[in-house]
């Protein structure tokens, strides 16, 4: 018989746990870090609304909640998570911090999937008389599509990598569990159901990024 | 109307600087079609880049409807673009659209309405014959097809100037015949103008009224197409007339040629009202010369006509004198050609 | 196993020793109070922090670090069954307890069911805040609860249903504010610089949850392990303690009192 | 030697799929220029592309010097590869080396020495006339400057077989002359072997010995260049011949035309020794009827010659049929034009 | 006064141990990242030499590895550690894990950027009889530089973060300060000036990758 402290309700609700945080702090972060390497694409030197400005202050930003240790960020923060969700604690409160920290990072990647694309389309655009807003929606986001699935399913898997860590706030997740009753209390048992369980997400998660991204780029 | 006012362009790199246009002056008149010819890498693409500000001139005005575009704020120069149609060199087709999405793109800029939008590109695919190609990616299409595409999108929004570089480099002269017929009963229906790059003299004979030709970002030599096919005067642009009135002798000629004092080797060019007459008949008769029709060409420019040939005349050296005044008489310019 | 060359090989020359810490403030202790005795005595000491309690042990079972001081007499009995060590503790250090605290409480009365506690993640410092809950009432505790592998699942409510909600040990004071009590490691409040009398409750530490210099036993007899020693135990390391505010509160080695 | 066997291909999608070949036969001997003609889309890119395995037959077999490639091991394909040049439509140059690295790189996989590619890459960029360019990166280029560097890359290696995709397409006149002189020498001295897509009839008319004309995948009409030119049988090809051996009548000639008992319009072909008598000269002679000439059209193809040319003749009825019957026994094609 | 329990020796040991760490973590992890992605792109279906084998273990194997919470991951290969750095603990162990754990990270960071390039371009290297290894050489990764550029910026950025929890077995470095002094220990002081360095390393990084980048694209 296999020897284990935690039941099965505590995996199912770790696992819970983990689809809420990854799922609402993904989308959040998305939202936050799609536009903002639009931005940056569009506001940097030759970009097609370049803007010292804008570019030289959000570029140092990104860099500045990049360089923080997820966990310092985490508590850095307490005052805003307490303000946006009323708590410094449980899974809600460490979805503002996960964002915080994701969407930057979400930011570098699709700024460097949007600086892939082929700069005659922007031309094309440009001759067409686009708005930034339109380049932005009809050609640059379009063309970058495949590469960019393939940056969000990246940061996606680092997410569920940090997950593991919003456990300091007792957020709770799969990897928490890991960390928790796994390495603290030496339960293989745990270890080894966890990593299973977080390599059926991370797997699930990175082919359906693959075969988004092939339907995208059509080969 | 589109004009260019002392245009200097120069491309910088770290240590170099390669000048693409030097000077350079264009007036083009509303509604006309304008070509402009020129070796590869004379500066054309650099040109028409200019007219739509894709590229802004070091030195020197563009101004287009009398104002310079440089006096225009961002959204009015967006605005005046969406009027300016163009066809990239390269395509520049979005990999990520089908064929209809890449060619209603235009529209969907300027917020036509969806029913609007599904009949215009229909009937521009159907023009250029891509309607059963409308769903498919450009990567599943063959360079000419992905050309009409291009030329399909430039045009969907009726833009009242259309800025074409080299839109028939990847045609089949059925399709370019048919493309360029298009070109030309827009132009005339909708009085648009038109700058049309390219390489193919074919193309500047059937549609352009005017032409410029370039050499090393310079304009060396512009004027109306006729003219300047009729009397080249800069060298690089003979060698470009060359390529469409042939006026050497090709080398199997050469061997047929007699010399000697009854002979002589002229080259005839009939324009206009000569072409239609009998001269050459007239001449044998009431002259008397024999007369060896070594290689004839006739170019058509638009309306007018124009016919090289090279020809042996034999006969007594003072009927020769007279061959010639008749032929000069009847309109033909006559010139002497060596042999060898 | 145990792989300490260095310390089999020489025990009577060796001058160089290398003591891990853990989380907590025996690395302030050790730096400020015995590192000078020790340097005085000719010692060279090398000092290792580790952000994670959990590898200082694995640390002295590679032979990389000769002694440790972050853990208890517990957890160290559990490691040496777990891990089939051979530890032992060879002096008490000056430990900081725990406590139950509270922003939003003025008074432990406040209880009823629904309560929420924040308990640390760790099975040690969560077994003792579980005995503190326990002394009150307010929980019980499983008779089969273990000690290196203590969770929460060993707890049933008692006289109240208690909302336990389980934290990283450094985050339950910043988050105090969140839960209704929390429970503390007193190291924790001596670093923020507030008292452990501020406590609600002070946990009665038993002796097996003090904090221990901890090395492998078969160097139990080195001259260097005695002189570690007998630094913990000395006049001088008594004499700074005592002088520093933040260590009011703290359980002090009983063996000072033969000082 | 190069020969495609009863191919098919087939490009599969989700739902449709498209045949871009058909049943494609296809020889073509040691030495021979090749010419593939054919509308955009006809499936011209997909053809070349097989002969060197880019693209896999779907059905049917591609022999190369006697060897079926399907029978090759993955690493005998490759050094048959570095045998065969290719030039593409879209370039495809690596954005990331400049001009002398891109042409340098068959020479670099071949492991040449380094003083060897030093040579042979000036050598090609003088030639291609990018001397200049040598350091610059493609997108620094303009579109025919790229199509170069393309030639040049294609002919580094001295391969023994050349697959041109639209190669001069881009070019101007002057410049695809000098390329098409360079590939005949080319062809001349070391005998290779090349496959020309085009749809630049001049080209096919330069250099090419003979031509197959491509529609909707299937191979509709091949062989010598001149027999095709100068006898096309399918409709197609009728109308790629049209392009460059003008035979219709130029609107403004129509309107000199005269009708009547006594008039009759011609069409008259002269081929090989028929161009270099003076035939219309000895008609009007010998017989007495009056010529106009309305149009006329010399067209080289490589050294043979062909000269149309549409003509009135006046007189008699029966002078006309005996004019006619003159002509054909001075072997020249005569058919009857209808005016309108 | 600044009231901190550091010294600045202590500071500049960090610092050194962030730079040791992250300099041969991150040289190892691309010695073994950047061909990870080049086996996986070119041996995944419709690749040059396309392998469903190699594939088919490869993409799973990163999947599982980047599945793993780091701090699971070090510990998990503590023997393997061992054998290789002869300890389990400090600035040297540390590199194994931090290697094993930047490496399939780069891995698909650099994978994504490979599969950016131009297809036509690897159809001219097969036109032209190149092997795979040419292919890759001269092909892929000059066309994909600049994109893999910025793809080991965002990697050593993440290796930063990686290294803050290396602390945990006493590898030390400025992650781990700002951890065990600042969160731990709550000095302020310790957090502001760590996460200065930080930020000042990551905006170095990030702007020598931006520069090196731009170059290799030139535009
Ligand atoms: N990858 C593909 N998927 C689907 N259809 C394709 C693909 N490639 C080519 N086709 C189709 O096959 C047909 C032949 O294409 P191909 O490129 O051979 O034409 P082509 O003769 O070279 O034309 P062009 O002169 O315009 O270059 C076209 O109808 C094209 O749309
Ligand atoms: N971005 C650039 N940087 C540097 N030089 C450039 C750049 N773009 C063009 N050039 C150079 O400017 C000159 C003119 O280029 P342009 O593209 O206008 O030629 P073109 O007349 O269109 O030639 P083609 O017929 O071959 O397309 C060329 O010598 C080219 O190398
Ligand atoms: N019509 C003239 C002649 O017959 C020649 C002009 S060339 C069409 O002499
Ligand atoms: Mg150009
Ligand atoms: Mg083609």
């Amino acid at each position: 018989m296999i020897s284990t402290s935690i039941t099965s309700d505590q995996f199912m609700l770790a696992i819970y746990q983990t689809i809420h945080m990854v799922s609402i702090s993904l989308l959040l972060g998305s939202i936050i870090g799609i536009p903002l390497a639009v931005l940056l694409v569009v506001t940097k030197p030759g970009g097609v609304i370049e803007n010292k400005w804008i570019y030289g202050i959000l570029n140092p930003i990104i860099n500045i909640i990049r360089s923080v240790p997820f966990i310092i960020l985490l508590v850095a923060i307490i005052p805003f998570t307490k303000l946006i969700v009323g708590t410094s604690i449980g899974t809600s409160a460490a979805i503002v911090p996960l964002t915080i920290y994701i969407a930057p990072y979400i930011g570098r990647l699709v700024e460097n999937s949007l600086l892939e694309v082929n700069p005659g389309i922007i031309e094309a655009a440009e001759a067409m008389g686009a708005t930034p807003y339109q380049i932005i929606r009809y050609f640059l986001l379009p063309e970058a599509y495949g590469s960019l699935i393939l940056s969000i399913t990246t940061a996606t898997i680092g997410l569920i990598g940090a997950t593991a860590m919003a456990g300091a706030v007792g957020a709770g997740g799969i990897g928490d569990l890991a960390i928790v009753y796994g390495y603290q209390r030496f339960d293989t048992f745990v270890v080894v159901s966890t990593v299973i369980v977080l390599v059926i997400f991370v797997q699930g998660i990175q082919s359906l990024g693959n075969v988004l991204a092939r339907k995208a780029r059509r080969n | 109307m589109i004009e260019l006012k002392n245009i200097t362009k120069v491309y910088k790199r770290k240590n170099t600087s390669i000048t693409a246009l030097k000077n350079v002056d264009l007036k083009i008149e509303k509604g006309e079609i304008f070509g402009v010819i020129g070796y590869s890498g004379a500066g054309k693409s650099t040109l028409i880049r200019l007219v739509n500000y894709l590229e802004k001139p070091t030195e020197g005005q563009v101004i287009i409807e009398g104002t310079d575009l440089s006096s225009y704020t961002t959204n009015q120069l967006r605005e005046k673009k969406k009027d300016i149609g163009m066809i990239f060199q390269h395509f520049n087709l979005l990999e990520s659209k089908t064929v209809f999405d890449n060619v209603a793109l235009p529209l969907v800029l300027s917020k036509r309405k969806k029913q609007e939008i599904n009949e215009r590109v229909n009937e521009l695919l159907s023009f250029v014959g891509l309607e059963d190609k409308a769903k498919n990616y450009p990567n599943e299409l063959s360079g000419g097809q992905k050309q009409r595409v291009g030329i399909a999108r430039a045009l969907a929004s009726n833009p009242s100037i259309l800025l074409c570089d080299e839109a028939t480099s990847a045609l089949d002269p059925q399709t370019t015949d048919s493309i360029l017929n298009l070109l030309k009963k827009i132009n005339e229906e909708y009085n648009i103008t038109m700058l049309i790059i390219t390489h193919e003299m074919d193309v500047v004979k059937q549609i352009c009224h005017k032409v410029a030709v370039m050499e090393k970002g310079e304009i060396i030599e512009q004027g109306p197409v006729i003219e300047l096919f009729g009397n080249p005067q800069h060298p690089t642009t003979k060698s470009f007339v060359r390529t469409v009135i042939k006026n050497e002798i090709p080398n199997r000629v050469k061997q047929a040629i007699k010399t000697g004092e009854n002979h002589r080797l002229l080259r005839l060019d009939f324009m206009n009202q000569s072409t239609s007459e009998p001269v050459i008949n007239e001449m044998i008769e009431s002259i008397g010369v024999k007369i060896n029709i070594l290689y004839a060409n006739t170019t058509e420019i638009q309306e007018a006509l124009l016919v090289t040939m090279i020809v042996q005349l034999e006969a007594e050296a003072l009927q020769l004198d007279e061959a010639v005044r008749f032929l000069e008489k009847n309109h033909v310019v006559v010139k002497e050609v060596r042999s060898s | 196993g145990n792989k300490d060359k260095e310390a089999s090989g020489n025990k009577e020359e060796k001058k160089e020793i290398t003591v891990g810490f853990g989380v907590g403030t025996y690395e302030d202790q050790f730096r400020n109070g015995i590192l000078p005795i020790l340097e005085e005595k000719g010692y060279k000491v090398n000092i290792k922090t580790f952000s994670q309690n959990m590898q200082v042990n694995p640390a002295m079972d590679e032979g990389s670090i000769d002694a440790s001081i972050f853990q208890s007499t517990a957890y160290m009995e559990g490691i040496n069954e777990e891990q089939n060590m051979n530890m032992t503790g060879i002096a008490f250090v000056p430990t900081a307890p725990q406590g139950l605290y509270s922003t939003r409480h003025a008074s432990l009365d406040e209880v009823q069911d629904g309560t929420t506690v924040a308990f640390p993640n760790d099975p040690v410092n969560q077994e003792r805040a579980a005995r503190i809950l326990e002394e009150l009432g307010w929980i019980k505790v499983n008779e089969d609860a273990g000690t290196v592998d203590f969770n929460i699942n060993s707890i049933k409510p008692g006289k109240y249903d208690i909302d336990v909600k389980v934290l990283d040990p450094a985050q339950i004071l910043v988050s105090l504010d969140d839960v209704d009590f929390g429970v503390v490691n007193g190291n924790y409040i001596a670093n923020a610089g507030r008292k452990i009398t501020e406590a609600l409750k002070i946990e009665n530490t038993p002796e097996q949850h003090r904090i221990i210099v901890s090395i492998n036993q078969e160097n139990e007899d080195s001259q260097w392990a005695k002189d570690l020693k007998a630094a913990y135990e000395s006049q001088e390391f008594e004499a700074y303690i005592k002088g520093e505010d933040k260590y009011d509160g703290f359980i002090m080695p009983e063996a000072w009192e033969n000082n």
